[in-house]
């Protein structure tokens, strides 16, 4: 038993896991919403605070009056777990890294990645630094935007291009019937991120 | 709780810090960042007596991206878009000092024209990282209207340098010798509208945001640095000059135009978060005056390369007929690969956080010898460990966006 | 069988429930889901933008927060294995049951026939259920365990000893005026509103109540620059949302407390009788003013940044408080020139 | 003011302390012992500059040294904020030791902070000599001395790419 929360079978709280997996056989079975929760989750795509490079410029111009992304839904949010989507912006370094997966790992199913400039595809123009690591090392990346930064548009396409995939796909009702992202594989970095930071 | 015994100066001036990892362990440690909408791409780490910093270590390094070590290994001419993406709203101020200290070591000294173009898109550029700051800092404090107002705003200065030199933020502008692009032809009068429109526009920042009651009692007599410690700190930019200290780079070492263009350095005695937002407030305002300037200068002086003849001479007269027709100054292929005799310089340039600072030096190859750094977000970061300590929690925001910290710049 | 069915038609018809259905569930979302909405709109307009709109573009992006509700309702739920588990997910469910819980209490009509709780102390019941929720913010802070959370905590602790005093006064105010704690009389006895013969208690009562709801100025436990969501750092899917929706619907109660005291509850209509005209109608007016006025409470956030802890604490004591105090006196005053 | 009168100023106040004059573009560079730095420091700050504008260091793997070079100028004293004046000393590459000035200049200790991860100097009595930007694993490395290469590709390439 770990703390309060191991035996799970209080009477007013119940199984929690069991009664989701009763209500999910509910919903998604029986009243057939799948598709209203793909395009819910399409039109609410909240990326979380997480400025990894100076593409953030470029991140903060597309929410600004004139290209303004919240347009489309996405609202970008404070903290971690209120949020289902992370937007990479530009070069990871290998102290943010940890941030990264931290994060990501701090975010509740479903989610989705989009990794912004040149340097998150393949290191950019800072392809032989030192310091630097791929964000599909870390994460699973839906969408790459090119470019070094990207122009807001091309952030603003991007959330479009993830919303249509969303909804083509059923990525977000395929994760509830079957409790993982079929579209994508887990990742698992191959070496610990936070090592620096553990110790 | 151990005290830094410092110097001699340390009754004088009062400047106490504490032993980081030497304090008491029962304090609350709270990490802000570096996920964390208080921080940017850093994290602070203090520690809290209640609700009063008793200690604030910045942890740097999260954007760490080895610039000065991949500038070893490149040619001279392509470090100039590596040294941008420290600050790429800032682009133009930040690569000018290096390419000026390129010139020192080269020993020339860009045509007049080139000088204008190479102030007037600086001046671009400040406008609109003083907006991007002024942004970030409203969002700090819990204000959206400011960001969004001054996110909208510095679009039109971010696409008046688009019409200057192609790029919406990284515009590799100026090179050795010279600038890349002449203005288009219709650039004067889209220049004065932008000036127009800002003069009309800041009045509705000051009201909404500068004299807003809520932002004044936020910011009045938060962070506040005094002149003397300003100076053994040695912060510099809008953070010096609200303390007091009359110190801009473009006048202490005038370089470009800007020995014959007329501003003013506005300096504010407080040493406030305010004082340090109505410094950005004033210099946005001495900015349009300069671009007034260069844009008239420009206008009347005839059309001619704005690169030195040592480049120019050499090139073909094709491209001499692409420049008549676009304005473009071609490079010429040797640039790429140009090699600069031995040689160290130094240079400076007042970006719109304060002054960088570039040391080149050469050993007559066609990559630097080395290359150091000092950027303005860097020597400020030294504020978060001896001025946020004493203050509330809550002015923990209110202090990093008045300094305008940038951590890609000061990372480098 | 039929037994059962009177009974839980009994329990549905019992006034107070199906008041807090009916008003308090449904009317409640329907205005917070409007109110929202407006706020991102009303904001976005202010800072020359378009807020919400691809989601529908003919109703100008008005199901916003529906898609974000049943994308809250359908994401994973993380309870931290560090948190107290039972806290943890009860406290925000408990606080969403306990803001709304008021308005089981006050009567939205003045036939008696509808009256939830036929009784003459309906402003007092109201005003006290309305000091319960914020306790359960601090719990939810407390069971998350995490510092940003208990931070957060703490801070709606101090925010309630500013505020809670200074709601209570300013609109027992009213009931000082006509000398009676019942909202009917009160209601009944404003031929004018009360509003304009005390304008000092209304505003006292609309900080304080924007302090309540953490609206703008004082939008300081979830302040997002130093403590991310307050107490609600650790809340994810569905739990946040609540959280979330609790706020609002604490404002809305709030609200429709303050329609009926300071606005004139459904004062042009004089309700008849049957349910239509005896209370659907009425009952409309009452959420209809208090969505303007909660139209009104949510442009402060394109104007106003937040004010540090102890500015609003200090200023809650310093100038709104003596505020509430005037205006109480001023119904006293009112009390004995015997104006309403 | 220019650096010739800059260059009098800085002499006078060394003056007993054997010092190198070097100079280079915009800045002039005083090299002294590593014994006497933190006088010619001291001297230097009561001349009137007040703040450290860079703390460079160069290595010079070929001779086995570093130069660390403090460059300094003015705010308060507004005649001397136009010259860069650098005060340093030269360290040997295989045990890099030499004293703080943080005690003398504050604004040098984060820059101090960061040639100690990057090149392993050590700064004695430097009050809190810790990692400032790399990891631990990466500032084992050494990166900014002149043994950690990074590859470049050349810009002009002698065969023509592939594929």
């Amino acid at each position: 038993m770990e703390g309060n929360g191991g035996n799970g079978g209080r009477v007013y709280v119940g199984n929690l896991d069991k009664s989701a997996k009763k209500a999910k056989q509910l919903v998604m079975g029986k009243l057939r919403i799948g598709k209203a929760v793909d395009w819910a989750t399409a039109f609410s795509l909240w990326p979380v605070h997480l400025t990894t490079s100076c593409c953030g410029c470029e991140f903060a111009a597309t929410w600004s009056p004139r290209f303004d992304a919240e347009q489309h839904g996405a609202l970008p949010w404070v903290g971690a777990r209120q949020t289902n989507m992370i937007l990479i912006e530009g070069t990871v370094t290998k102290k943010m890294a940890c941030a990264v997966r931290v994060t990501w790992e701090q975010m509740p199913s479903p989610k989705f990645a989009i990794a912004m400039g040149a340097c998150a595809i393949d290191g950019g123009i800072f392809y032989n630094s030192y310091n630097i690591v791929r964000p599909w090392e870390i994460i699973p990346v839906d969408v790459y935007i090119p470019g070094c930064p990207p122009r807001p548009e091309a952030v603003a396409r991007a959330i479009i291009e993830l919303q249509r995939k969303i909804r083509k796909q059923r990525v977000v009702s395929k994760w509830i019937e079957e409790g993982w992202r079929p579209d994508k594989e887990y990742v698992k970095p191959k070496e610990d991120p936070c090592s620096w930071w553990r110790g | 709780m151990s005290v830094w015994v410092y110097g001699e100066q340390k009754s004088e001036l009062g400047l106490e810090g504490t032993i980081t990892r030497k304090i008491e362990e029962d304090l609350y440690e709270v990490f802000i960042g570096p996920q964390h909408p208080g921080s940017g791409h850093m994290r602070i780490i203090i520690r809290i007596d209640g609700d009063i910093i008793v200690e604030a270590d910045p942890d740097m390094g999260y954007v760490h991206r080895t610039m000065e070590k991949l500038a070893e290994g490149r040619e001279w001419i392509k470090n100039v878009p590596l040294f941008e993406r420290m600050a790429i709203q800032d682009a133009c101020n930040v690569t000018v000092s290096y390419i000026i200290a390129l010139e020192r070591i080269l020993d020339i000294e860009p045509p007049p024209r080139a000088k204008y173009l190479r102030t007037l898109l600086c001046e671009i550029n400040r406008i609109a990282a003083h907006l991007y700051g002024f942004g970030i800092f409203g969002v700090f404090i819990g204000h959206s209207t400011m960001y969004m107002w001054s996110f909208a705003d510095r679009e039109v200065m971010v696409e008046l340098a688009e019409r200057l030199t192609g790029a919406r933020l990284t515009h590799s502008y100026p090179i050795p010798g010279g600038a890349r692009k002449d203005i288009p032809q219709d650039f004067p009068q889209a220049a004065r509208k932008a000036v127009r429109y800002f003069r009309r526009r800041l009045e509705e920042y000051r009201k909404i945001f500068l004299d807003n009651p809520v932002t004044r009692k936020r910011l009045e007599g938060v962070g506040i640095i005094p002149k003397k410690i300003a100076a053994e700190l040695g912060v510099v930019g809008p953070v010096a000059r609200a303390s007091g200290i009359k110190y801009d780079a473009r006048l202490a070492e005038p370089y470009d135009a800007y020995d014959e263009v007329e501003f003013e350095v506005p300096v504010f005695e407080e040493g406030d978060a305010l004082a340090r937002a109505w410094v950005k407030f004033e210099e946005i305002k001495q900015s349009l005056r300069i671009i007034e300037q260069a844009v008239d200068w420009l206008e009347r002086h005839p059309r001619e390369a704005p690169i030195h003849d040592r480049f120019w001479a050499k090139s073909p007269p094709l491209w001499k007929k692409v420049f008549e027709a676009e304005g473009r100054v071609k490079l010429l292929p040797l640039m790429a690969n140009m090699k600069l005799p031995p040689g160290r310089a130094m240079a400076r340039s007042e970006t719109a956080r304060g002054e960088i600072i570039y040391y080149v030096e050469s050993d007559g190859k066609s990559t630097p010898y080395r290359v150091r750094i000092v950027s303005p977000s860097a020597r400020n970061a030294i504020v978060f460990k001896y001025i946020a300590p004493g203050y509330k929690v809550m002015d923990l925001p209110t202090i990093y966006g008045s300094i305008d910290y940038f951590p890609p710049e000061a990372d480098r | 069988m039929a037994g059962i069915i009177d009974l839980i038609l009994s329990i549905i018809f019992y006034p107070p429930i199906y008041q807090l259905v009916l008003v308090g569930l449904t009317g409640s979302l329907v205005v917070v889901i409007f109110i929202i909405w407006f706020e991102r709109k009303a904001t976005a307009r202010v800072q020359r933008r378009l807020g919400p709109y691809h989601i529908a573009p003919r109703l100008a992006g008005l199901p916003q927060l529906v898609a974000d509700l049943i994308r809250y309702a359908f994401q994973e739920v993380i309870i931290p294995r560090t948190a107290d588990r039972e806290l943890f997910v009860l406290a925000p469910i408990v606080a969403t049951v306990l803001s709304i819980l008021p308005i089981a209490v006050v009567p939205l009509t003045s036939n008696p026939a509808y009256w939830p709780i036929p009784m003459d102390y309906s402003i007092l019941v109201a005003l006290a259920l309305t000091t319960v929720s914020p306790i359960f913010l601090i719990v939810a802070g407390w069971a998350s365990n995490n510092k940003f959370s208990i931070i957060g905590g703490v801070r709606e602790a101090f925010v309630i000893t500013a505020y809670e005093m200074i709601a209570i006064m300013s609109i027992l105010s009213a009931s000082a005026a006509v000398l009676t704690f019942n909202l009917v009389e009160i209601v009944e006895a404003q031929r004018i509103w009360y509003i304009l013969l005390n304008p000092i208690a209304f505003l006292a009562a609309f900080l304080s109540v924007l302090m309540a709801t953490s609206g703008f100025p004082f939008e300081i436990p979830e302040s997002e620059n130093e403590v991310v969501a307050g107490p609600f750092t650790e809340y994810s899917g569905l739990l946040y949302g609540l959280n979330m929706g609790a706020a609002y619907m604490k404002r809305f109660a709030f609200s429709i407390l303050m329609v009926l005291v300071f606005l004139g509850g459904w004062s042009p209509y004089t309700p008849g009788e049957g349910i239509l005209s005896g209370y659907l109608i009425p009952s409309l007016i009452v959420v209809a003013k208090a969505a303007i006025l909660m139209m009104i409470f949510s442009l402060t956030r394109s104007i106003y940044g937040r004010f540090r802890l102890d500015q609003a604490l200090e200023g809650a004591w310093r100038l709104v408080f003596p505020m509430a105090v005037l205006g109480f006196g001023l119904a006293l005053l009112e009390a004995y020139l015997g104006v309403m | 003011m220019d650096l010739a009168q800059a260059r009098k100023i800085v002499e006078e106040a060394l003056s007993g302390i054997e010092a190198r004059v070097e100079e280079g573009r915009g800045f002039i560079e005083f090299i002294v012992s590593k014994e006497n730095l933190v006088e010619a420091a001291s001297r230097l700050k009561k001349a009137g500059f007040d703040h450290v504008k860079s703390l460079t260091v160069v290595d010079y793997k070929a001779e086995g040294k570093f130069k660390i070079v403090y460059y300094v100028s003015s705010y308060l004293n507004e005649d001397l904020a136009g010259v860069i004046v650098g005060i340093g000393t030269e360290v040997p590459r295989d045990n890099p030791k030499m004293p703080t000035l943080v005690y003398v200049w504050r604004s040098a200790e984060f820059q101090e902070r960061e040639v100690f991860e990057f090149f392993g100097i050590d700064f004695e009595d430097h009050p809190d000599l810790r990692l400032l930007l790399l990891t631990p694993q990466v500032a084992e490395k050494r990166p900014l001395r002149k043994d950690f290469i990074v590859k470049e590709e050349p810009i002009i390439r002698t065969t023509p790419p592939t594929g």
